[in-house]
Formats: structure tokens, C-alpha cells, sequence
């Protein structure tokens, strides 16, 4: 299910210095929004497989950008969380 | 009275702007001859302007207010804001065409559609990657519209399908003498973001062809429909091609070239609908 | 399956809170008395659930983006943010209801309409000083829809009523077992921000009351329509109205009660659809 | 005919703070805008009858409050630009 928290923070961070803010000052970016305790947590942790499942795709994608995935990291990153990735690897040929 | 001169679609994969120079000779090549052919014959109808169909990317809209359509009536826009555009498409501004915007979206109201209306959009690669590659710089007149195409529910292949007959309408009624033409964008398959990412459905890509070359409308609408939910989330954007051919009259499909273009995380498909 | 338990419509002048301690006593007494009658026939049907449609006040919509229907689908929408709604309603947030939300926003795509969506709405005075009146606080979970009736073009009448007759299915098509009612909030006439401004156009107020009480639907619509062309810019809430009507199947409307009231710049009425 | 510019103004006075800004510092405050020359001069001037046309009215109600009118000098000022002003008092009784 989308949450509109998270894809409003991945939304902002779209803005001049997003980046920079993400990189530098986590925890007071996320001061900006009311994620439960468990949302936080897993954002300060970089914990991909908590995040994806609430954020739009797009959006998760420009978020892993900024977080420093090229795009073969991001397909190796959301790859590895797929329930059958092989059939995932046998799609992609 | 106006007239409706041709109905266009080609692919927009943000990595053609951003890796641009990174790209692989061959299909640098590519990009530049067949985004060149469908440019020119783009310009070859000589249209006075552009009714561009596209999803927009998380830059106009967010999920405080997601329209189904968005109909542009300014008389500009603003040109691409991701740093990637900048560089190959440099545009401040965009020239929007006020009262064929304006006369879209009253026609839409009085054919039982409901879009939303903008008098300034930003118009991001979805639109701007095409119109670069078709060498359009500075850009014709543009009447922007955009599907929600990124987050769910979106319109159906059916709706889209009466979209684009209302839009073909509604230009042959403008009283101005002006040549207009429909230009879709986005597709054909690709993953984004998804756990799926970087998938190319080719046998997709390739029925989404079929379909266009010879399915009557209710089919074209009811298997894009069934394909869509196994598909990556980017076949979303096929609807911007539902919406070229329906303005077309459903008929005539041309498909200039096809290829999986796995650097830019698309398959990369132009069409030309022929009256 | 959901049930439909009513149908109210009520007015929404900001001078109602912004001059509250300032209206004369007669004017105060009116709609202490009134709104509260109309809030215990709502309370009576013991809905769970409120659908209410009302014009957004260039509070979460701008020309940048203006959606023609935007149904709210989140679990949360945001109080008043009007400076002078904080003394008589100080609710950040009011409680909305996503699932019927959402049924609702799938039945309307499925029905060929396209709404805009929003996870996350600004409910400004037009649904909180009926919410505030009836003595809803706090307030009951609340789909809010907004119809654009602030710059042109807006949906006809004729629309709105196949609007509401789709939220009427859409409620009782829902799968939980609670109780819903639809709140139109808006009109009766008023001019604001006009040349005429302060205008309260009586005979228009008694024609659509009559409107109401007699017409079939498509009378309603084209008489509505024509009608609106020669008010003042307010009236075009009567929108709202005739969803309510529509949704509880175009009959049995009791008007509770009616005044001009110049200290809030509006014709003020409140109604119930008895099925 | 409706301008977007002069109605973005209007909307975004709405803001905290909109109103000191418009009266303390107007003319920095429309310098954020690509106004004609017309409409600046109009806006400084406050010539309502050059402002009134291409405003929407729900706006331009909210700009003249924080103009300082009240609803009877809004009613009074619009009024004075009515072409047909008596027809306006017999329609109002
Ligand atoms: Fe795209
Ligand atoms: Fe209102």
C-alpha cells in the first residue's frame, strides 16, 4: 500500500539541494514528516525491503539515485527482494 | 475549420537525455536516425501545432491532487526541470496554444469528460526527449495533455480510446484554419523502481504492435487491459499510444522501428498512423 | 452492502465564523436553530460514514492544476486553514475513509467519469461551517469530494446529477455493512469578488428551490444552466446541491428552511432529501 | 480574461505573512513576478478597475481584504466599476 508520507518526502527530495540534505542531515529532514517509529527507523537504515512495498515506483527509483544506486545497482538492489527471482531473471532473459 | 494532419508516437526513456553521451555508438545511431525519420515526417504534415499526449513524472502533480487528464490552456509552459534535460534541452519556456487548449478541454466537458485544466505545466523529458529528437528547437505551439499514468487507478485503454476520438473531434471543430497534429509518448515496455527493474517485455512490445496493426477497438482495449497487469509498470504509458490511434480513426498504424533498448530501460518504439 | 441513509444540503458563507460574535442575534439564532436542525436529522440517520461535496476555495487547488471532481482517499485530511476558521472549528486534522474512498473513486472510473484523486485534502470552510453548525465535532469520518466551481469551466448540471446518481451506486455497491450519507455544501445564491458583489438573488434562490421540488432531471439541468448564466458567481454551488439530489434518486427534497442573509452575502438554505 | 500571474499573486498573499509582505514591501514582492509594466503600475497604483478583469473573484475578495476593505468598501469599491451600477441596485432591491 502507498504512503503518502513516504512518497512525500521521495517527492521533495526531487528540489535544489535534495540530495545534499538527504546526505548531510537525515534525521532533520525527517523531522519534517509523521513516519511511525518503523518508517524512520528503516529509512535511517537504508532498509530497502521495508520501503518499497509503500513507496510509488517511480518515485523509489529517483530516491535510490540520490542515495547513490546507478541504475545496475537499483535492478541488483530490487531485484534481491523479489520472492522468485528467478523467474524474475528468466523474464529479463 | 481545422485540420487534423497526422498522429505520431515515440518512446522517451530519461536515459537518452542523461546518458546521452555515454550512450553506445549503435544506439546513438539509432536514436538519431529513426526519432529523425519520425521528426520528419512530423514535419512533413506541417503542423501549425502539437497536441502532445504524456503522463507526467512526478513534477507537476503529486498525491494531493492526482488528475486523470490535465489539459494544458496556457499560452507557455515551462520547459524540462530535471538537471538531465538541461543540458540537451535548454529551454526556459515552451509556447503553449491558449485557445485550442481551451477549446479541447470545453469540448471534453461537453462530451462527458472530466479532465483537470492547467494554465502552466511543466513539461518534463516525457514530452521534451521526443520533441528534442525531432529536432522541434525551438518547439512548435503545444497543447500539453497529460494521463495519470505513475500511481493508480488510472484510466482504462477504453477511456483512452474515447479520449482520443474526442480529441480528434474537437480539433476538426476549432473555427481557426490551423493544421494540428497528435503526438503520444511513452512505452512500449519497461520497469521502473519496480522489483522487476530493468525488465524489457519484448513478446509485450510485440503483441502491443499486433494489436495496433489489426485489433478492432474492444479488443484493443480489453487485451491491453489483461496484458497490462503482467507487464512492468512503464507499459502504463502504452495509453499514450491508445490515444494516437484512436485520433487517428483506429486505423493506418505505421510502426517506423522497434528495438529492446536496454540502456535506456525501454523498449524503444516510433509510430506513424497514416490516414 | 453499504447503506445509503440520506441526503442534506446545506449553505457555507465564511461570514458565518469570520463575524460569528459580530452577527445580530436574530441572525445567530437562525442558524444556531436551523443547522442544528438539520444536523439532528442527520445525526438521526446515524450514518458512519459522510460523503460531502463542496467547491474547494483556492485552498488546495490552483490554475496550475485544476481538477474538474478530486475525491479524497486518504485516512487523514487537514482541518481548516482559513486564519478565521481556527477560534469556532481548531481541528488539524478530520478523519477521512479511505476504502469508501477509493470504492467510490473505482466506481466513478468505471463508470466513465475522471476524477482527480488526493491522498490528502485541506477542507476549508465550504465543509467545515456546515460540519462546525451541525455539531459534528469531532467529526465523522468524511470522503470529501470537490467539484471546481471557482474559474470556468465547470462541470454542467447535467453532469453533476449523473455524478451523484454514480456515488449513489458507488455507496450501496460498497462491501462493508455501514451507513453512509451525502452532504452538498454551497449556494443558495451570492456574488463575491464581482461587480455586483453583496447581491442575493432571491427570485433565483426560489427557483431552484422549485427546481428541486418539481422538476425532472433533465429540466432541472437545462433550466439550472440557464439560470446560472444570470446570477451571481456563487450560485454555481447549487452544483453541489444537485449532486445531493441525484443521489437520493431525484426526490423527496424538504427544504427546512430559507433567508436571504445579507451579513453573510448569501442566500442560506438548508435541505433533506426524505426517500 | 484571466490572468495567471496576477491570480498566482493573490493566492500565494494567502500565505502567513501575505498580507505584511504586500503592505511593508510590495514592490519586492512583485518582483517574483513576470508582470506586463501595465499590470505592475496597476497593482502599485491600486487601480482596481485595471486589476479587477483579470482576477478571479474569490481572490481578488481575499486581495482587497487584506487591502484593507472590509466586505461594505469591497461591495462599494466593485460596485463604482459596474457599467450599469443602478440596474446592479435594483437587481440588489
Ligand atoms: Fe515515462
Ligand atoms: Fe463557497
Amino acid at each position: 500500500m502507498t504512503d503518502y508520507w513516504l512518497n512525500k518526502l521521495m517527492f521533495d527530495l526531487q528540489g535544489p539541494g535534495g540530495k545534499e540534505r538527504w546526505r548531510d542531515d537525515r534525521e532533520a529532514v525527517l523531522d519534517a514528516y509523521p513516519f511511525s517509529p518503523e518508517m524512520r527507523q528503516a529509512l535511517i537504515d537504508d532498509d530497502l525491503a521495508k520501503i518499497q512495498p509503500h513507496a510509488n515506483p517511480y518515485l523509489l527509483r529517483f530516491y535510490l539515485l540520490i542515495c547513490g544506486y546507478d541504475d545496475a545497482g537499483s535492478i541488483e538492489a530490487l531485484g534481491a527482494l523479489h520472492p522468485g527471482k528467478e523467474e524474475r531473471e528468466a523474464a529479463n532473459g | 475549420m481545422a485540420e487534423f494532419v497526422g498522429s505520431f508516437a515515440a518512446s522517451h526513456g530519461p536515459n537518452i537525455a542523461r546518458n546521452w553521451e555515454d550512450l553506445k555508438s549503435e544506439t546513438r545511431d539509432w536514436v538519431v536516425t529513426r526519432f529523425g525519420d519520425l521528426g520528419n515526417r512530423l514535419k512533413a504534415a506541417r503542423p501549425d501545432v502539437l497536441v502532445i499526449h504524456s503522463t507526467d513524472h512526478w513534477v507537476n502533480f503529486f498525491l494531493d491532487a492526482m488528475p486523470a487528464f490535465c489539459v494544458g490552456i496556457g499560452a507557455e509552459h515551462e520547459g524540462p526541470p530535471e538537471p538531465f534535460m538541461k543540458p540537451v534541452y535548454p529551454h526556459e519556456t515552451l509556447p503553449g496554444h491558449e485557445s485550442l487548449g481551451r477549446h479541447i478541454l470545453e469540448e471534453a466537458f461537453a462530451a462527458d469528460f472530466d479532465p483537470a485544466y492547467s494554465m502552466r505545466l511543466k513539461l518534463d523529458h516525457g514530452m521534451c526527449v521526443p520533441i528534442w529528437q525531432f529536432g522541434l528547437d525551438p518547439a512548435l505551439p503545444i497543447v500539453p495533455i497529460f494521463i495519470n499514468l505513475v500511481e493508480k487507478p488510472f484510466p482504462s485503454p477504453k477511456r483512452c480510446l474515447a479520449w482520443g476520438r474526442m480529441v480528434r473531434r474537437a480539433i476538426e471543430s476549432y473555427p481557426e484554419d490551423i493544421r494540428v497534429a497528435v503526438l503520444g509518448t511513452g512505452g512500449l515496455s519497461h520497469s521502473i523502481g519496480e522489483t522487476t527493474m530493468g525488465w524489457i517485455d519484448e513478446p509485450f512490445d510485440q503483441a502491443c504492435i499486433e494489436l495496433f496493426r489489426n485489433a478492432p477497438d474492444d479488443r484493443l482495449a480489453s487485451e491491453l487491459d489483461a496484458m497490462l497487469e503482467n507487464t512492468g509498470n512503464g507499459g502504463a504509458e502504452l495509453r499514450a499510444w491508445v490515444i494516437s490511434h484512436a485520433a487517428a480513426g483506429s486505423k493506418g498504424f505505421d510502426m517506423v522501428d522497434y528495438i529492446p533498448m536496454p540502456e535506456a530501460l525501454i523498449g524503444c518504439g516510433l509510430a506513424e498512423w497514416r490516414a
